[in-house]
């Protein structure tokens, strides 16, 4: 077990996929841009189909040859150029993307129309970021060279600050500000750890620095930095500060893309960083750090969320909580070879509950988004009566709330089962706690707002606007989704295992 | 002959650095911002003008030289600008200083 | 000690620096500000790699050196949308903070 | 040596001075000349053509925006003064202090002699048609980092139009003030920018084999296209013209269609093929420029704040 992932040293047939998979949205963004007026919403409705094949495309061929799927930018193999490549991991997270994009698209037609001659700023600018988004988050997926993977976070940044003030309140404008600066700061961070490593090993590709790291001061403070600005932007617990404003006063559609797949971006890389930069490298202390953050997180954002009064922020200080299980795979999977037989399971629970949270959240904020404009608020203790109003969007909520707090049938529940199975068996059975009791305080706060909404109203609920019901199917879909995710079934999951065979060779199977 | 030119440049070059270190005691010690303005605009370009001749002994060819005067003149045209609209500012906000 | 080695020094100090007045001025524009010191310390720290890879003729690695030209394209583009940001929250509210919460 | 620990001190000490200083302006000016204290660093560690983007980029524009702010947020800035808590800022220092110490302590152990990629990029450098190492970096080695690059300013721009309120989208970015034809800004700007603009294509143009290239020159052109907005001779154009917005996707379609092309002639996106590398790389930076330049001075123009007439 000395290569931790065998690599095809050249580019892999269809590796010319990786290329479209990250210049189609940004092609997309710049037609829309260039075009103007009224062609950005009909630019994104044309990208999505195509990304999803992409995306399909790329999950088939990785699948089919159960390998990496590589390609070395202009002919230039690292550690001179750049290569992306797609694992398992990057595919499944691709393929969210894709899928969760085209359904919040789908969902934002209604509340960002196109005007026939006019151009009008708040459509131009979420289909043009919308779609920059996309390739940004394509690019940190298949990414394989630290500076890149830089540029890529920050075309992630500037793609989705704007979302945050986009009506323009100033508490908005605040909120973007300074989650502008914590993004800075965790970019510099990332930066300084970048620079360090390649002093020290003269490359800054994944790979080829895997095979030369070793367990070194410079090697320790270059990963500490990284992964501490990386936390910044994923806003683990204590730097979760920003989050909660941006993401509860953004647009709906704009909060779902935020809260569900654009703080994955930042925790995706740092698996890259502990998994494959440094894959012998992690010491059990260290990730028992990154676990202890995941756990604080995962108890105070709940109990936070749970003393909300505006619906959005509610969900919001629940992503806390939720990206906080993200960073119990780190103590649980990390060093599969040194005895660690359930490192698969924490593995394959960890990523599935990147996905579900993603398809799961998503479905909330634009419940919660819906709810909003029917009542002209999102005051929890006035819910009363909108089940009855909109009991598609209600029922929606209550789907992805299963998969928040854990319960069958949803991907949640898979995902929470695996983590905890994988910390009983590993005798690390205090994650085990922090898994049950996140679950029972998301329990609490989910439960807290549905029996508002199922409550009879005292007076009788009057609607500010209707709300079409295609709006509606669209965030039941995406709420489907998480729960379609439950039926997978309750065993490490070869996908995601592509491209580390460690898992698979020393795992359970 | 290489020898003298050098000797010139070292001895213009001095008197340059001493009119910058003149330029900037004005700065620091004059009481008020026009009179500051003053100090330093003189001492520096006539500084500045001495550096860049005595350098010209140094220069390999025309282009360089011609390049070193061209830096010489952009910079006193932008010193002159500057130097005109904080005067002016200075005026306008009153000699509150 | 060699040149390179003494600008890491400077870089290593300039970070700091430039974190403390990122954290504990309340002022965004100073903030701004500090972000942008940590940034010249770490693209000097590419400058040290680079000085230190001279080779092949090279006064120093060229590769670093041309990251750190999009580093400094990246670092103008983030000063010039949080000033854009905080000049638009001084219109609206008259703050130029960030540190007392709604 | 003795110059550069003058230059290394000066540089902290103007450094301490931007962070300590009370009023916000000195600190922003004290910030400009450490923009150009820096660049005379880059100098010292042979790399010209970082000193060139530090001078115009890191200190010249960049200071000049936070001027531009501070002038804005003067009278307020003094006023408001609230101080951390002496918990915090001893709690700050200390942290900070330990991030120095270690990475001043890394920066020993880095090892010796230090790995480079110096002597790959001089054995392909070639094929790239290029002579200055850098630009061949940028343009062909790790193209698609500088075409991410060009995307991230375009979505900065964005991102900075995008909090113009709702009835000023399509109007005009910035103030401006009508031309003082005896001013002596109108002036300088007359003499300067026909200098400016010939200087920044210079510079564009002598990239391929000195130092120099499409950013520190669309830089130079950005400024001059601030100086003459400043000075009143001309106007920033309204946000929604169909001519401005292909003047800035110009240069990174070009950049994709050259990129895409490499499939079919060079055998991969942002391949080129050898007899002819200069020449698509030429072909790719000179809109480049235009755009990045266009992109700039937008950026320092801010969001757009004024109605168009007509």
């Amino acid at each position: 077990m000395n290569n931790p992932a065998p690599m095809p040293d050249a580019a892999t047939p269809g590796g010319f996929l990786l290329v479209l998979a990250i210049i189609l949205p940004v092609i997309g963004a710049l037609l829309a841009l260039a075009l103007r007026g009224p062609y950005a919403e009909r630019i994104a409705l044309v990208v999505m189909p195509a990304g999803i094949a992409v995306a399909v495309i790329i999950t088939g061929e990785v699948w089919r040859t159960r390998t990496v799927l590589q390609y070395f930018v202009g002919g230039w193999a690292p550690p001179l150029g750049i290569a992306f490549r797609a694992d398992g991991l990057s595919v499944v997270m691709m393929l969210t993307s894709a899928l969760l994009i085209s359904g919040i698209g789908l969902f934002a037609r209604a509340q960002f129309p196109s005007f026939p001659r006019r151009e009008a700023r708040a459509p131009l600018v979420f289909w043009t970021l919308l779609l920059a988004i996309w390739g940004a988050l394509n690019a940190v997926f298949i990414g394989g060279d630290l500076f890149n993977l830089y540029v890529a976070l920050e075309l992630l940044t500037f793609a989705a600050v704007p979302l945050v003030s986009l009506d323009g309140r100033p508490e908005t404008i605040a909120a973007a500000l300074r989650y502008l600066l914590f993004a800075l700061l965790g970019s510099i961070l990332y930066l300084l750890g970048a620079v360090l490593l390649y002093g020290a090993y003269g490359t800054l590709d994944i790979i080829m620095l895997s095979g030369r790291i070793r367990a070194e001061p410079v090697a320790w403070a270059a990963i500490s930095l990284m992964t501490a600005g990386l936390l910044a932007k994923a806003a683990l617990y204590p730097f979760h500060l920003w989050l909660p404003p941006a993401h509860a006063g953004a647009p709906a559609p704009a909060s779902a893309i935020l809260s569900g797949l654009v703080v994955k971006a930042p925790f995706f890389l740092v698996v890259r960083l502990w998994f494959d930069v440094m894959p012998r490298m992690p010491e059990r202390a260290a990730a028992q750090v990154l676990g202890i953050l995941g756990a604080a997180a995962i108890i105070l954002g709940s109990v936070v969320a749970l003393r909300q009064a505006r619906l959005k922020l509610l969900i919001a200080y629940s992503t806390v909580a939720q990206i906080g299980y993200l960073f119990l795979i780190f103590p649980l999977a990390i060093r599969p070879e040194t005895g660690h037989p359930w490192s698969t399971t924490a593995w394959t629970g960890g990523m599935l509950q990147a996905i579900s949270h993603a398809f799961a959240k998503a479905a909330m904020f634009m419940a919660a988004g819906l709810i909003a404009e029917a009542l002209g608020h999102d005051r929890v203790v006035r819910l009363a009566g909108v089940g009855r109003a909109l009991p598609i969007t209600v029922f929606a909520f209550g789907l992805g709330g299963l998969s928040l707090i854990g319960l069958p049938p949803s991907g949640g529940f898979i995902a929470k089962a695996m983590l905890l199975t994988a910390a009983v068996s590993e005798g690390q059975w205090w994650w085990a706690v922090v898994v049950l009791a996140g679950g029972l305080l998301a329990g609490g706060y989910v439960f807290v707002v549905l029996a508002r909404a199922l409550a009879d109203p005292i007076e009788p609920l009057r609607l500010a606007t209707t709300v079409s019901v295609s709006r509606q199917a669209v965030v039941l879909t995406v709420a489907l989704c998480a729960v379609l995710l439950g039926f997978v079934p309750l065993r490490p999951w070869e996908l995601v295992e592509i491209g580390r065979p460690g898992l698979a060779i020393m795992g359970l199977r | 002959m290489s020898l003298a030119l050098d000797g010139l440049t070292i001895l213009a070059v001095g008197a340059g650095a001493f009119f910058f270190l003149a330029g900037t005691v004005g700065l620091l010690r004059f009481p008020d911002a026009l009179s500051r303005l003053h100090a330093l605009t003189k001492a520096d370009n006539l500084g500045l003008g001495l550096i860049v001749f005595g350098l010209l002994f140094q220069m390999d060819g025309l282009l360089s030289a011609l390049k070193l005067v061209g830096v010489w003149l952009l910079t006193l045209l932008a010193g002159a600008t500057v130097t005109q609209l904080l005067a002016r500012t200075a005026r306008m906000s009153g000699p509150h200083e | 000690m060699s040149a390179a080695t003494l600008y890491g020094l400077c870089s290593a100090a300039l970070i700091g620096l430039g974190l403390f007045g990122l954290i504990t001025h309340p002022q965004a524009l100073r903030k701004i500000l500090a972000f942008n010191l940590i940034g010249s310390g770490v693209f000097l720290l590419f400058g040290v790699a680079a000085r230190r890879g001279a080779a092949a003729g090279f006064g120093g690695d060229p590769v670093p050196q041309a990251l750190v030209i999009t580093g400094l394209v990246v670092a103008f583009v983030s000063t010039a949308v949080a000033v854009s940001l905080l000049l638009r929250l001084f219109q609206e509210t008259g703050r130029t903070t960030l540190s007392s919460d709604e | 040596m003795a110059f550069d620990i003058l230059l290394g001190t000066l540089v902290l000490g103007v450094a301490i001075w931007t962070v300590a200083a009370r009023d916000t302006f000195a600190a922003v000016i004290g910030f400009v000349a450490f923009g150009l204290l820096v660049a005379l660093v880059w100098v010292r560690l042979a790399a010209s053509d970082v000193a060139l983007t530090e001078a115009a980029l890191g200190s010249g524009l960049t200071g000049g925006l936070l001027l531009g702010a501070g002038t804005r947020l003067a009278r307020v800035e003094t006023i408001a003064t609230e101080k951390p808590g002496a918990i915090l800022g001893l709690s700050a220092a200390a942290v900070c202090a330990l991030i120095s110490t270690g990475v001043a302590l890394i920066v020993f152990l880095l090892p010796e002699p230090a790995p480079t990629l110096a002597p790959q990029v001089a054995a392909n450098i070639a094929t790239t048609g290029l002579e200055n190492p850098v630009p061949a970096v940028l343009m062909a080695y790790r193209a698609i980092d500088t075409l991410l690059e060009v995307i991230v300013l375009l979505l900065a721009l964005l991102a900075t139009w995008s909090l113009a309120p709702d009835d000023l989208w399509g109007g005009l970015p910035g103030h401006h003030d009508p031309a003082d034809l005896d001013g002596v800004l109108t002036f300088v700007a007359q003499l300067l920018v026909p200098v400016g603009v010939l200087v920044g294509i210079h510079i564009f143009w002598i990239g391929s084999v000195a130092p120099g290239g499409e950013f520190q020159g669309a830089t130079i052109l950005a400024a001059m296209w601030i100086l003459l907005s400043m000075a009143g001779l001309v106007d920033m154009p309204p946000v929604n013209r169909r001519w401005l917005r292909m003047v800035l996707v110009a240069g990174p379609a070009v950049f994709f269609a050259i990129g895409l092309a490499g499939f079919a002639i060079a055998g991969g996106f942002l391949a080129y093929p050898p007899s002819y590398a200069k020449q698509l790389i030429l072909t790719i930076e000179i809109p480049l420029t235009l755009s990045i330049a266009a992109t700039l001075a937008l950026l320092v123009a801010g969001p757009p704040e004024r109605q168009a007439s007509g």
